[in-house]
């Protein structure tokens, strides 16, 4: 039998090692362009909308500011979605890996009542805090103190995820739900449902400073602030860490197919509980943000997070079934989130249709993704 | 332009009729005003105050979430020097406002204790010396629920009670009748003899009464005891079910921020603190009540 | 009317980039029987896929029963009177052997729309005389089919094309995960169907097994078909050559 | 080549139809028997915890009435379930068909706003109802009237849920995560936020009569409450349709392998809608029942509800990855959810602690029953 | 040191009541080629489960390379050098090519900890030379295999273990799926690994391959072993008799 000609011709010529036609120029796209473009429609949109009553979606129109942007809605836009952008960072980790984290709302909350105790200060305009939890001893600690106290109670939350769902075998969705419950009782319990206030000024600084000033690129301003600092650190960050190292490797192959992977040999336990314990770590991160930009915590913070978490990683196009999806599309679905509620305030549109226009911007969305993902396919 | 309203929440009752009391004052003086719902969440509640800001609003009105946290947004309003105006709930830094912010707003400590020493006064008029009663909190998270319920023992502590109050159990009913209605059933099951309900809010002292009637109790034997003043509770007092609420004048509150806020905007001096009391509902005034809410 | 009961022209399916069938002309005869051979890859499933309707063809155009059809899926197909064991096989896991042989063809007590009341008994032992066609052993049948063998399962999956084949059976690879007398067993069921007149696509990689059972053998190479050999007319070196592309129409590969 | 004996030997004796030994008392036991177990096993515990305090969890221990069991509590709890449950009904059947029924809990809401506002009654303590949502003429109406609204709204949003999932292909998460947020506003807007109380007196009826008056066994007395019979008709009623009929056997085989199901001719798309469909339907049902228990309607109703009806679900063993899961369980499932509520209530457990073993308790449940499943396998 | 490399006695393994192997009695000595025959459902595959510990045995023991082993699971099988192509393939679907061959034993730039950094380049190219091995055609190795056919996905699977071939080979029926070319090259991986004196469990229902590779027959025959053959000592039809059961132990059917 004579051996054909294959050889490892390089990729990209007009045919490939298995000597079919291929045309490189008609590969499916990835699904993170869809996703931006979905986001330059709707701020075209809600530019569209407010200049019909004279006003700017994004643009400045004061005579009296020297800058292109209304650098105000700038900042709001990527402040308000810093915080949950973080717990969807881990998020979207969790569900790559295969699993669903539905906890991470309750654990910021859990975790937010505890950070906050030790960054209580003593005086509050001369008086005893009135909101103290412990004792004066324990208040006007070094910053450093609840800072790493929230990321261990994060990270403790996570671990037991992590391990429920991959020692005991449970589906992750009753993992975290246990958890989403179990830490909402937590942080209920924590001070008897009391908030939690008045931290040191450095702890507050935390959040509502701007470590590296106003940055300015031109006439384009962006004030910096710190959550939104964070959480684009780290999402270059895992951005880097799932595309090059071994840890993203394994947590798509995880996803992808979990029984392959343990035939491969992965510790394939061992490895969900460091995603969810990242996860985790993250939700400390947010929690601490949270306390530090709203200098108090409470009880009831971080509800609905969790969702809003999973809503930002699945209009970046992750896959829930796992294997699929990415940092960069978590992002992009993180800034189409915060276009929609700024865009929603900016046209002054009736708090009450807001759901309601929510609810069908995510699912429009996902569509308009699906369907031109289907459409190259056939192409 | 305009005035951005950001409410904590726009499921409660109470705060649905303080809303509609901005709304209405703003319809009569040609106000345009952009209502948005903070859903409990300290959070977004500032998330939509910087909103606001970004907009370019004239005046903003808080309903704040958690009184505790109003440090953060009046520091986000002074720096835009944009005025802010709190309503309902007092901020916790009231001393220090500056010049442009105003609150209007009540006190929480008279509700738990008008409504604790009312039902009281009524058990010390059937005759009894020694009651047991379940308490019933609304959403544990909620400084509201916290604080009417603190209010109670406050009141049996310093001895403004009449009679000597034993609490057999106290659970939550997260604000809602259907929990309550399911709690107070459950309470019925163990069988323990009550002379009274203290709920924290109207609803749930609805749906204790809704169980305590299907489990055939007459109501003369029992006070329950409320606070809100909502129709359904009034209409409960008038036949005869519910004994005690408490009044709170939302859509006063309502209009009296909203005319703050326009003051401010316009650069006019304005009264920095303004206190709605709490009034007293039972079925002797009753009849005073039935339009205001 | 002709006796053509298929007629592929110029049939073409590109994944993205990947051209993995090229404007395939195909001709099959009514009880004909026809086998499709080539190497991995070769665009042989996808080829199935398209005239099953399993997916939407890029380009061409396909015959069915002398009329031109645009199947919207497979249950259009099937409707049609395609019979077809694909390379995967389409098995409910988590459902009993008689389940899956009925799949969307129960039997029923009784008819009321979604909620017919199914005859189950009549589905299991109908089912247990159509296994002993195909001579495989299965311990218990009322188990889901998760937990059979490869072979089983291609046994089930063969057992009901086989009991309801009407007007074209499409075979994928039927025997590869199948023991030797299972193999012949499935062989029998084919020499059945041609006897019955049923016309047939044999995909296969067993020349053996091709030279035993159809009478012409079609050969793709690199999404192209390159041949159709009668089978008194060629051999297996022959064919082989075409596979391998020693014969046939000449590469057209740029590098 | 020979024939071996083969053959349709019946099942159950020594050698199945493959020659293989079978033992049939070892087969692995229905999963149902475990959760049935946990739910015994709960009561026990609760019954210690009663007799410690010297009281009873389940049994009378009143002198005066003449029966075994506690009667109120068997009322109370069957009742207490049944709302939650008759939704449960519906999101285990999504859930065996491979989806995922976020929105019933909001679907509740938006209807009960819409049913209540055809219930309501004219004149309340003789003067006009205050809450009147339409005017005097849409008052008193007919019980029908509402009811039919009722189920129809419920199976509007249903019949959205399942045409979105099956037409457009986005993942059922996101589908009812959309109408979970859309619903919800418009439970919101329907009133402005306003409650709708004080329905007639025939409405109020449904829910808190009992149709069938005092059930009474030997010693063994039910008060036969409305909404408690109407959950355990339906659970008897779909628990029949989905063993014996045609839509049964398609709602498992799509959940278990969708390809496979469409390339057998099933119309998955079409059962598919009709899936979401009556679990809409039945989310309809619920909301009637609600609102009719309770007199009023609130937007904020059915919060969380999808999350208890998936959990009951999920405690009475069903997969997430569909294809797998009984009605029973599901019952099961929402009994165990009833013995939690009562059982905490019944021991005086503090409020603060209550979510925190709930949350434990969910988790512990269903890892038992994973371990049990194991167990067998490996015996 | 004797030159067994792996044995098991009386291995047992039953799913709930289904008792799909009985007392294996197996022993494999050092480079030693030996093929696993059977019929459909025989229990060819639970016995490579229970050696591989995918599954967890219900009794009997396991010697390896000289003594007894209790692999908690795969992974530790492979670290103690058996590599297996499973019946069912273990491939990440959505990866790529070289991430499934390198899949458990990547190639880093730098180590540190899971953080690792990968040296994709490095993959990549040895990816491309282990595939000329199986003679496969693979349009874009950049492709998730998801999407490639079922030969395709065979072949990674097999250069995968060709490549990291240690103390032990097991394959489960690696060229079911294959092509006429694509099997000559995976018999020549096989020659290869006995060349290189690496011992070999080979699964297949193929008999002419049978006999052209492996020194030893063993035959299964409903969850138990009926006879382990030199190849010198018997024949094609010898073996079927033992397959059907018209040869070995009378059947013990109560029945
Ligand atoms: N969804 C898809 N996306 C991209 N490429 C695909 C897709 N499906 C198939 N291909 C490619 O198309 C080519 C033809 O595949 P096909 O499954 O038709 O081969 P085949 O002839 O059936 O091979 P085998 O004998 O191995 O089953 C292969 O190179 C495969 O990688
Ligand atoms: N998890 C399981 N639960 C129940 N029965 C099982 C399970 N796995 C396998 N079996 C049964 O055990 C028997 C042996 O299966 P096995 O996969 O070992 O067969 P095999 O010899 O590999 O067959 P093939 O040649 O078809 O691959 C079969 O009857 C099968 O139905
Ligand atoms: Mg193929
Ligand atoms: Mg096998």
């Amino acid at each position: 039998m004579s051996q054909p000609t294959t050889g490892s011709q390089p990729t990209g010529q007009a045919h490939g090692l298995g000597g079919l036609k291929y045309d490189p120029a008609k590969r499916t796209r990835a699904p993170e362009w869809n996703v931006a473009l979905a986001l330059v429609i709707m701020v075209a949109i809600f530019e569209i909308l407010n200049r019909l009553n004279g006003g700017s979606f994004l643009f400045n129109m004061r005579d009296n500011v020297d800058a292109i942007f209304n650098q105000q809605r700038i900042d709001i836009m990527l402040l308000q979605v810093a915080i949950v952008g973080i717990i969807s960072l881990g998020v979207t980790q969790v569900i790559i890996v295969g699993g669903i984290d539905l906890s991470s709302g309750s654990v910021v909350g859990a975790t937010a009542m505890v950070t906050m105790s030790f960054a209580q200060t003593a005086l509050v305009n001369g008086n005893p805090n009135p909101k103290a939890v412990f004792g004066p001893e324990w208040m006007d600690l070094p910053v450093l103190i609840p800072i790493v106290v929230g990321l261990a109670v994060g990270l403790f939350a996570g671990l037991i995820n992590g391990l429920l769902v991959a020692y005991t075998k449970i589906p992750p969705f009753i993992a975290t739900l246990g958890m989403m419950v179990t830490a909402r009782g937590a942080s209920r319990w924590w001070s008897n449902g009391n908030p939690i206030s008045f931290p040191t000024e450095s702890y507050g600084q935390l959040s509502n400073g701007d470590l590296l000033g106003t940055l300015t690129f031109g006439l384009v301003h962006w004030q910096g602030q710190n959550p939104a600092l964070v959480f684009l650190f780290l999402a270059v960050l895992f951005h880097l860490i799932l595309n090059h190292t071994l840890y993203g490797k394994w947590t798509y192959a995880i996803g992808s197919n979990e029984a392959a992977a343990r035939m491969s040999g992965i510790n394939v336990d061992r490895h969900k509980v460091l995603v969810y314990a990242i996860a985790g770590l993250l939700a400390g991160v947010s929690a601490v943000l949270l306390t530090s930009k709203n200098l108090t915590a409470q009880a009831g913070m971080g509800v609905m997070y969790e969702l809003d978490a999973i809503a930002m990683a699945v209009i970046g196009g992750i896959s829930l079934s796992g294997g699929r999806g990415s940092i960069l599309g978590t992002v992009l679905g993180a800034a189409i989130f915060s276009v929609i509620i700024s865009g929603f305030t900016s046209i002054q549109l009736d708090a009450y249709y807001q759901e309601m226009v929510k609810g069908a911007i995510i699912v429009g969305a996902v569509i308009l993704d699906q369907a031109r993902q289907r459409k190259r396919m056939r192409a | 332009d305009g005035i951005g309203v950001s409410m904590a929440l726009f499921d409660d009752n109470f705060l649905t009729v303080l809303r509609n009391g901005i709304q209405a004052q703003a319809d009569a003086g040609g106000l345009k005003v952009q209502i948005e719902d903070a859903q409990n969440d300290v959070a977004k509640q500032l998330d939509q105050i910087n909103n606001f800001i970004a907009g370019g609003v004239s005046a903003i009105i808080v309903n704040p979430v958690d009184t505790s946290a109003t440090q953060a947004m009046t520091d986000a309003a002074a720096a835009a020097g944009v005025p802010l105006v709190y309503v309902n709930r007092q901020p916790i830094n009231v001393d220090t406002l500056p010049d442009n912010q105003a609150f209007v707003a009540s006190n929480e400590v008279e509700s738990g204790t008008l409504e604790t020493i009312a039902l009281c006064d009524n058990w010390a008029a059937e005759g009894k010396t020694e009651v047991n009663v379940y308490v019933m909190q609304g959403e544990l998270s909620n400084q509201a629920a916290v604080q009417r319920t603190q209010d109670i023992y406050d009141v049996i502590e310093a001895g403004k009670c009449k009679v000597k109050v034993n609490v057999i159990d106290q659970q939550t009913a997260n604000w809602s009748r259907d929990q309550a209605q399911t709690l107070m059933t459950n309470w019925l099951s163990a069988g323990t003899a009550f002379d009274g309900v203290i709920a924290n809010n109207d609803e749930m002292a609805i749906g204790a009464i809704q169980a305590m009637k299907a489990a055939g109790i007459d109501m003369k034997t029992v006070q329950v005891g409320g606070v809100d003043a909502t129709q359904d509770a009034l209409a409960a007092m008038a036949a005869g079910d519910l004994d005690v609420t408490v009044f709170q004048n939302a859509a006063a509150q309502g209009s009296g921020a909203l005319e703050a806020a326009t003051k401010l905007a316009a650069g006019e001096a304005v009264d920095q603190k303004v206190y709605v009391p709490f009034e007293l509902v039972t079925p002797a005034n009753l009849a005073d009540y039935m339009a205001k809410n | 009317m002709s006796d053509i009961i298929l007629e592929t022209r110029g049939l073409t399916k590109r994944y993205g980039g990947v051209h993995a069938l090229e404007d395939a002309n195909f001709i099959l005869r009514k009880g004909e029987h026809v086998a499709v051979v080539g190497d991995n890859g070769a665009g042989k499933s996808t080829f199935v896929r398209q005239v099953t309707a399993v997916e939407q063809k890029s380009a061409g155009q396909i015959f069915f029963d002398g009329r031109e059809v645009n199947f919207a899926g497979p249950l259009e197909a099937r409707e049609g009177g395609i019979e077809t064991v694909f390379q995967t096989l389409a098995l409910a896991d988590d459902l009993d052997v008689p389940s899956n042989l009925f799949l969307g063809r129960e039997l029923f007590k009784f008819k009321f729309g979604p909620f017919s009341w199914l005859d189950k008994k009549a589905m299991r032992d109908r089912t247990l005389e159509a296994l002993k066609t195909t001579a495989v052993k299965i311990p218990n049948v009322d188990n889901p089919i998760r937990n059979m063998s490869g072979g089983q399962r291609q046994c089930v999956s063969i057992a009901r094309t086989a009991a309801f084949a009407s007007k074209l059976v499409i075979m994928d690879e039927p025997t590869a995960a199948l023991g030797v007398q299972e193999t012949a067993q499935v062989e029998n069921i084919i020499r059945g169907l041609k006897e019955r007149g049923i016309p047939m696509i044999l995909i296969s990689h067993n020349l053996r097994q091709v030279f035993d059972l159809v009478d012409r053998i079609v050969v793709f190479r690199r999404g192209r078909i390159v041949a159709s050999l009668r089978k008194e007319e060629t051999d297996g070196n022959d064919v082989v050559a075409y596979i391998t592309g020693i014969k046939g129409p000449a590469d057209n590969v740029a590098a």
